[in-house]
């Protein structure tokens, strides 16, 4: 397919000279970048390039420092978003910007309701009501409009915003990470719906870390490194190694990682769980072993429960019944403090209100779960927790102009990093990753990758739960799948394939 | 908003957490209901019940106002002095021989400005509702005593010599002035209408309106959407600082009515103490009625339950003979029962829909 | 055990019989009403009726008007209110009064048609004050009023009876009277009120004290009960007793106590027991045969105000304990 | 806590955001101050300082107590009523020849319970801080007003003949039963050393403490981020309950401590208005001192110069002889205008910031 770049086609969107500082870090420097209509344009970059502050730019969240915005060769000012908004311009945030306590058709509407009765406004229920059904219908989310928001899950939420964003009309529809916390059939979905808006004559700016789907959709990949332009694919150009190389700079070999099956038999597992249950468990729950060295995969779909499953494992959600024992002994768990104690590790999901302390310093977020030794008499022994956080903005190459960075400032793959750090330091006895890289640069992932291997190396045992399959497939020795709050099916090393665990995600077993 | 998926009505009815927050309190204004008739044969009567409608009114006038403001996320504490500041002008208005007519809208306008004022602090210079309004507590109370000081019958006379003082000695009570055309005003407070109290008209109708606003039209999902999550709601382009005006506006103007109706009750009001508390009270009520100070969270049903549980309380505590010394433990347990009880149905219907 | 405790205090139907339901309606819950409910249920028991004693507990209007209500509700025969904003309710009363006798106690309501007043008249006790003031100062000096809120009327009322007499005029009723001004040899420094915050009070004494260190010609006059206490305490601290003069108002402990060593001049003390005791004899009266009762033409029944110094106070003292039973 | 990496020292210090919270209350304190001893001679005495330095004291010690609890996200209304109670209750054990210290013990373990029982009210039951403590606010001004009308000499006399009414009829002010053995205890209040009031030491000691724990150890490190970010806290490892149940815990300990130099200040306490508006006050100087509502911030330091706001005020308005009718609107607009110099001075430092 050609682009409407190539039939020459006067440009929807031209920007230029785009200049960004936060606070002596220079976000984006003499930035430039060219939308057509019915395109889907990639935006790539490592963490921290700068992608989402240009896309706030033209979303009207943030004002730039300098340069200019064309709208159909019309210069146009960008206060905010509800004037990006009527001159075509939708944005679907990194992270969600939803409110939990609204149904979903409110919050699919919301900014935009269909109303009745004139100046007073009301709204018109049924027929947001009706349009949401097809909205969801369209996204696979099977959802009564009516539900409340906060009855789904962090993917599930992100496939609202999706949704949201196909009633708007945009002329530019930028999705910023729309796929980071969606598993492989979901993603496929959007893919689709991307083209569908294609069709229609939609511009599409599409940022992702996963080189994979930008290869399947994008006509064009445009790359930013370290707040500059790093030049542009076209559609013939797009490969894994080129995309990488333009966001890093240089050639990049990517390792193949080969599993290392556990050596030292005859150890009790290092975890054990039996029947497993919690209060939205269904069938007899679940049950899974660990070997000390071994990395577990978890897959399945949205709101298949591995979130909650982890999350009872770690004391956070109240158990029902069932087992947990790790190196052999049962253990009794009922807050996280419990299970840090007894050695385990849990990097959560939901970063920003679960993994983080937005407010609070890079150096204090990774300082908070090892307090327990970097004290001296309960005293805060503020020099180890300085360079505690020093070695771990070196080892994640963390992108930051210092560790008294407030972590919410900092862009959502390095806050990432922030979040594995604090936990690997612990050096825990069982790790649990779920959606560790979620948002992460090609070239950090290897990183994360090689520090979880070096963690297994040392008798450490991973469960990664994960939605990019690519990740599960590399990494795991062997891979649970879930499915509707079930544990449907477990598969060794040599089973491993996409198919097969997508057979067993769907439920096509059962 | 309960999940069609559920099969059972009645199930899906309760374990809705909207009804369960308002279950709690339906619950405890039954029982402080069947208690006080229970009590005393002359509590049955509807003079008592007359009365007590009237002051679910008032009260509920300015829980209501609070309601739009708790809903935001935000607290109006200056309720109270507001409702004292008003009273007094109008007071002062009528004593010095305003049209009554003239003298409400200068009220009003006072109050409604006075909102705004609130609401420009706290969105365009971003400060703490809380801090905002408890300087208002102070400052507006300060007011009205300020204005009982003027001697305004001096301040207009025409021929007054250069530099006599218009300052009285001391803040005084104000009253209405003897005034005999205030018929229809002592009616919005003393009136009745099919044997209801007036004020539990005006309280219908302005909670009928307010019901409207929060649940029927799309201002009310923007008030309930900033409430609890602004930046959603700003990035989905709805003008969240003229939202949180509004609220504080429709607080401050509902506060300064409840000082008409203030000074039309009790005919007098004292700058030192009338409207003491109110803030309180309406928060109490609110709050009580399901509205989270946590934002985003509330309902008008809520709130006419909550405002109506304190003057239940107090004359319940009347009629069983309850010395006035004990009156602020029975208050308070009651308000600590009403919210145990609200909170574990709460957990009861969360468990309901959780298994179902 | 707790349960006998709520009888005798409150109203119990006894058998069918019920005896005649009375109120007094206080207008704060001040330690001062203490006093007078003892009275009241003195007068109670005498005569047989079912009284409830009750205190507007922030002691506003709006509360004093809804507690009424509530009482006419419950059929309660007689009320005796000390009316908290009298120029501002007559109506109200009037339509109390046209349904069962009303009294007023401690602050009147001239123009209503209450049967009667019984209290003190509050000019005349401030004249008193006034009158220590004087004997205290006869060379005249600085003096400074406190006192809880300005804009109840007793306040204002005792403040101008001060005034007054200093100024050496008749009382004529409110007048304005500023502060810092000078009433014939003396400087009134201000009038500081406190919201009925004991703690304030004595902040504020302790401020006017240092504001006028080494004064030897300095008044410090306390208007409502807790007042004197507190102003002695700042002057103790402040190492000034005997070196400032104290007039208080009222029989606080500690006043009282005060007055005996000699740190407080004396007291204006208003009878509060008698308050009590008459006006529930009165409304018993009122209610089972009410030809006996006389009023005089104006209604007022002045219950007299007495003035303690060190020469009667002991003696007061001891018939207040006895009247309380302690 | 300044970004080591900024080069310039002076702006960093300046930049910071803490640092910039702080700015605002200091100034205010400087031009209060400056204003207070420009205006009167006798404003410049060692009497005056050492007024102001006892107020300050009793007041810091309350305010810091409620910090703890902002800072955890709550909020404690009850402050005032556990002043009462524990004044009262304190004047009712030396009524009845109590050893003091005995009195003491009992009055703060009293004081200790009430605040753990707010901390398990809002941690395992999961109800809203304001809501507990409103409830809290009526319930122990309400116990204390019982507490005076149990005639306990009657009560403990072996002689009483069964049936005698052991209640009052109607509560009373306590003091402190005429005892001579309290020196000590009324140095607590009244005494000095090195010329330096007591409770201005006691609350400099509290506060060093109180910063330690903030500042310096582990436990204040957990206490910010359950206030910030509660489910991050939890997730981390914190046990985010018992951390809020010792905030509220001290809270009400230093209130409980407050009621005893309370009793000490004025020798009687009176069940229906001792302490009333503390809470309030308390708040407000938190909240100057640069303490957030919405949890998770705040500093030792910026509390002391909060807790010196009013003390400075009340004084002011004395020694500048304002007339105390217009009292509150001086108070109210101190406080606006402090909270604006605040915000416009963190503003400021904000650009600042963003432009080094
Ligand atoms: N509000 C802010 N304050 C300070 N610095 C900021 C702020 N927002 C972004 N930055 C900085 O700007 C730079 C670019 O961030 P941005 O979020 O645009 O990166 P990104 O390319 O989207 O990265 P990622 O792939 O991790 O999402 C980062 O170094 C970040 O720390
Ligand atoms: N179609 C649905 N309708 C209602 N609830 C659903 C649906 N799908 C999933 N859920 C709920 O989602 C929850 C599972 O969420 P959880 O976060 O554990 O899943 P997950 O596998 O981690 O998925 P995600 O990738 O979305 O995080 C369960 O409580 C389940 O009841
Ligand atoms: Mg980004
Ligand atoms: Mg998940």
């Amino acid at each position: 397919m050609t682009s409407s770049k190539d039939q020459g086609k006067p440009p929807l969107l031209t920007v230029f000279g785009i200049s960004k500082q936060f606070g002596g870090a220079q976000a984006l420097h003499d930035v430039g970048l060219q939308l057509f209509p019915a395109e889907v344009v990639a935006l790539i970059g490592e963490n921290g390039a700068g992608k989402s502050t240009l896309m706030k730019i033209l979303g009207g969240i943030l004002n730039p420092d300098a340069g200019t915005i064309q709208m159909d060769g019309v210069p146009v000012r960008l206060q905010n978003p509800a004037q990006a908004m009527k001159l075509g311009i939708s944005l679907i945030h990194q992270e969600l910007n939803l409110a939990d306590n609204l149904s979903i058709e409110a919050n699919l509407f919301l900014g935009r309701e269909m109303t009745w009765g004139g100046p007073l406004g009301l709204a018109n229920r049924r027929a947001m009501e009706a349009r949401s059904a097809s909205l969801l219908d369209r996204v696979g989310l099977g959802f009564s409009p009516k539900e409340r928001l906060a009855n789904l899950t962090l993917g599930q939420k992100q496939l609202v915003e999706i949704a949201r964003s196909l009633s708007l009309d945009a002329r530019i529809l930028i999705m910023d990470e729309p796929t980071s916390s969606l598993a492989q059939r979901e993603s496929e979905r959007l893919l689709q719906v991307i083209r569908e808006l294609r069709q229609d004559g939609v511009c599409v700016v599409f940022i992702s870390h996963r080189l994979r789907e930008v290869e399947a959709i994008a006509d064009r990949v445009i790359g930013l490194r370290d707040g500059k332009n790093a030049g542009e694919l076209s559609r013939m150009e797009i490969n894994y190694p080129a995309m990488v190389k333009m966001m890093v700079g240089r050639d990049v070999k990517l390792k193949r990682h080969q599993p290392i099956l556990p050596k030292i038999p005859g150890l009790p597992p290092a975890l054990k769980v039996v029947k497993l249950r919690h209060a939205t468990s269904k069938g007899e729950g679940v049950s899974l072993e660990i070997q000390p060295g071994e990395l577990i995969g978890m897959a399945g779909l949205v709101g298949a429960g591995r979130t909650e499953f982890a999350e009872t494992l770690f004391g956070i959600r109240q158990r029902v019944s069932g087992e947990i024992h790790l190196t052999g002994k049962p253990i009794k768990i009922r807050r996280p403090a419990d299970a840090i104690a007894h050695g385990m590790a849990l990097v959560p999901e939901d970063r920003r209100h679960h993994g983080l302390i937005l407010a609070d310093t890079i150096r204090g977020n990774i300082a908070l779960p090892n307090l327990d030794t970097l004290h001296k008499g309960k005293i805060l022994n503020f020099k180890a927790i300085k360079s505690t956080a020093q070695k771990g903005v070196a080892a994640l190459r963390i992108r930051t102009t210092g560790i008294s960075k407030q972590a919410g400032q900092l862009s959502g793959g390095n806050q990432q990093k922030v979040v594995l750090y604090k936990w690997l330091f612990r050096k825990p006895a069982l790790l649990i990753l779920d959606e560790p890289t979620r948002g992460v640069d090609v070239g950090a992932k290897e990183e994360i990758y090689d520090l979880m291997r070096q963690l297994t190396d040392k008798g450490v045992a991973i469960l990664m739960i994960s939605s990019d399959l690519e990740e599960i497939l590399q990494l795991s020795d062997r891979v649970l799948v879930m499915h509707e709050n079930k544990m449907v099916g477990a598969l060794d090393r040599d089973q491993l394939s996409e198919e097969s665990i997508m057979r067993l995600a769907t439920g096509a077993n059962s | 908003m309960s999940p069609p998926e559920s099969k059972n009505m009645f199930t899906a009815f309760f374990s809705n957490p909207t009804v369960g927050r308002i279950l709690g309190v339906f619950l405890l204004v039954v029982v402080l209901y069947t208690l006080m008739i229970g009590i005393e044969e002359n509590a049955r009567t509807v003079e008592n019940h007359q009365n007590l409608a009237r002051r679910i009114g008032e009260w509920g006038i300015l829980t209501l106002g609070v309601g739009f403001v708790i809903i935001t996320g935000g607290i109006d504490l200056s309720i109270g002095s507001v409702v004292c500041l008003s009273a007094v002008s109008f007071g002062i208005l009528l004593e010095n021989g305003a049209n009554p007519y003239v003298a409400t809208l200068v009220v009003l306008t006072g109050a409604g400005l006075i909102g705004l004022f609130h609401g420009y602090l706290v969105t365009k210079l971003n400060l703490q509702p809380f801090v905002v309004t408890l300087c208002g507590l102070f400052i507006y109370r300060g007011m009205a005593q300020f204005l009982t000081l003027i001697d305004f019958k001096k301040w207009m006379d025409p021929n007054l010599a250069a530099g006599t003082r218009i300052l009285r000695d001391s803040s005084r009570d104000v009253g209405v002035g003897g005034r005999t055309d205030l018929t229809s005003f002592f009616w919005l407070q003393k009136g009745e209408w099919l044997g209801i109290p007036t004020p539990m008209w005006l309280f219908g109708i302005l909670a009928l309106l307010a019901a409207i606003f929060l649940h029927a039209s799309v201002y009310g999902r923007y008030l309930f959407a900033l409430g609890y999550n602004e930046q959603a709601a700003r990035y989905a382009g709805v003008n969240t600082n003229r939202f949180k005006v509004i609220a504080y506006f429709l607080c401050s103007l509902l506060a300064g009515f409840g000082g008409i109706l203030f000074l039309m009750k009790i005919n007098s009001a004292s700058p030192s103490n009338a409207g003491n508390w109110f803030e309180l009270y309406a928060i109490t009520g609110a709050v009580l009625g399901g509205t989270s100070l946590r934002g985003g969270e509330g309902t008008v049903i809520g709130i006419i339950l909550g405002a109506a549980i304190l003057p239940l309380l107090k004359t319940l505590v009347i009629f069983a003979g309850i010395p006035s010394d004990m009156e602020f433990s029975a208050i308070g347990l009651a308000l600590l029962l009403g919210t145990l009880a609200d909170e574990l149905l709460r957990r009861r219907s969360e468990a309901a829909r959780k298994g179902a | 055990g707790p349960e006998q405790k709520k009888q005798g205090g409150n109203p119990v139907t006894v058998g069918k019989v019920s005896k005649p339901k009375v109120a007094f309606v206080s207008n704060n819950p001040a330690e001062f009403w203490t006093i007078c409910e003892a009275g009241a249920r003195k007068a109670a028991e005498e005569t047989d009726v079912d009284l409830q004693f009750k205190r507007p507990q922030d002691g506003t209007a709006a509360t004093q008007i809804q507690i009424i209500e509530d009482l006419l509700v419950n059929k309660t025969q007689a009320i005796s209110v000390s009316v908290i904003s009298p120029d501002n309710q007559i109506e109200f009363l009037d339509g109390v009064a046209a349904r069962i006798p009303l009294l007023c106690v401690d602050n009147d309501a001239s123009k209503s048609k209450r049967r009667a007043y019984l209290g003190t008249a509050n000019i005349k006790a401030g004249r008193s004050v006034g009158e220590l003031i004087k004997k205290a100062l006869p060379k005249g000096g600085k003096i400074a009023l406190f006192v809880g809120q300005l804009d109840p009327v007793n306040a204002r009322e005792r403040r101008q009876g001060v005034l007054d007499v200093l100024e050496g005029v008749e009382s004529k009723g409110l007048r304005i009277s500023r502060d810092g001004e000078k009433y014939g040899a003396y400087q009134l420094l201000g009038t500081f009120t406190d919201n009925v915050d004991k703690n304030k009070a004595k902040d504020n004494a302790a401020d006017v004290l240092a504001k006028n260190q080494g004064a030897t010609d300095l008044a410090l006059v306390g208007l409502w009960a807790y007042n004197a206490p507190a102003i002695l305490s700042a002057v103790t601290d402040a190492n000034r007793v005997g070196k400032v003069k104290i007039v208080g108002f009222d029989e606080d402990n500690e006043t009282l106590e005060g007055i005996k060593t000699g740190a407080i001049e004396g007291t204006i003390v208003q009878n509060p027991y008698e308050f009590g005791f008459q006006s529930v004899k009165m409304m018993a009266d009122l209610i089972r045969k009410p030809e006996s009762v006389k009023i005089p033409e104006d209604g007022i029944m002045d219950i007299p105000h007495k003035v303690l110094t060190k020469e009667n106070v002991q003696a007061f003292q001891t018939e207040l304990k006895k009247l309380l039973g302690k």
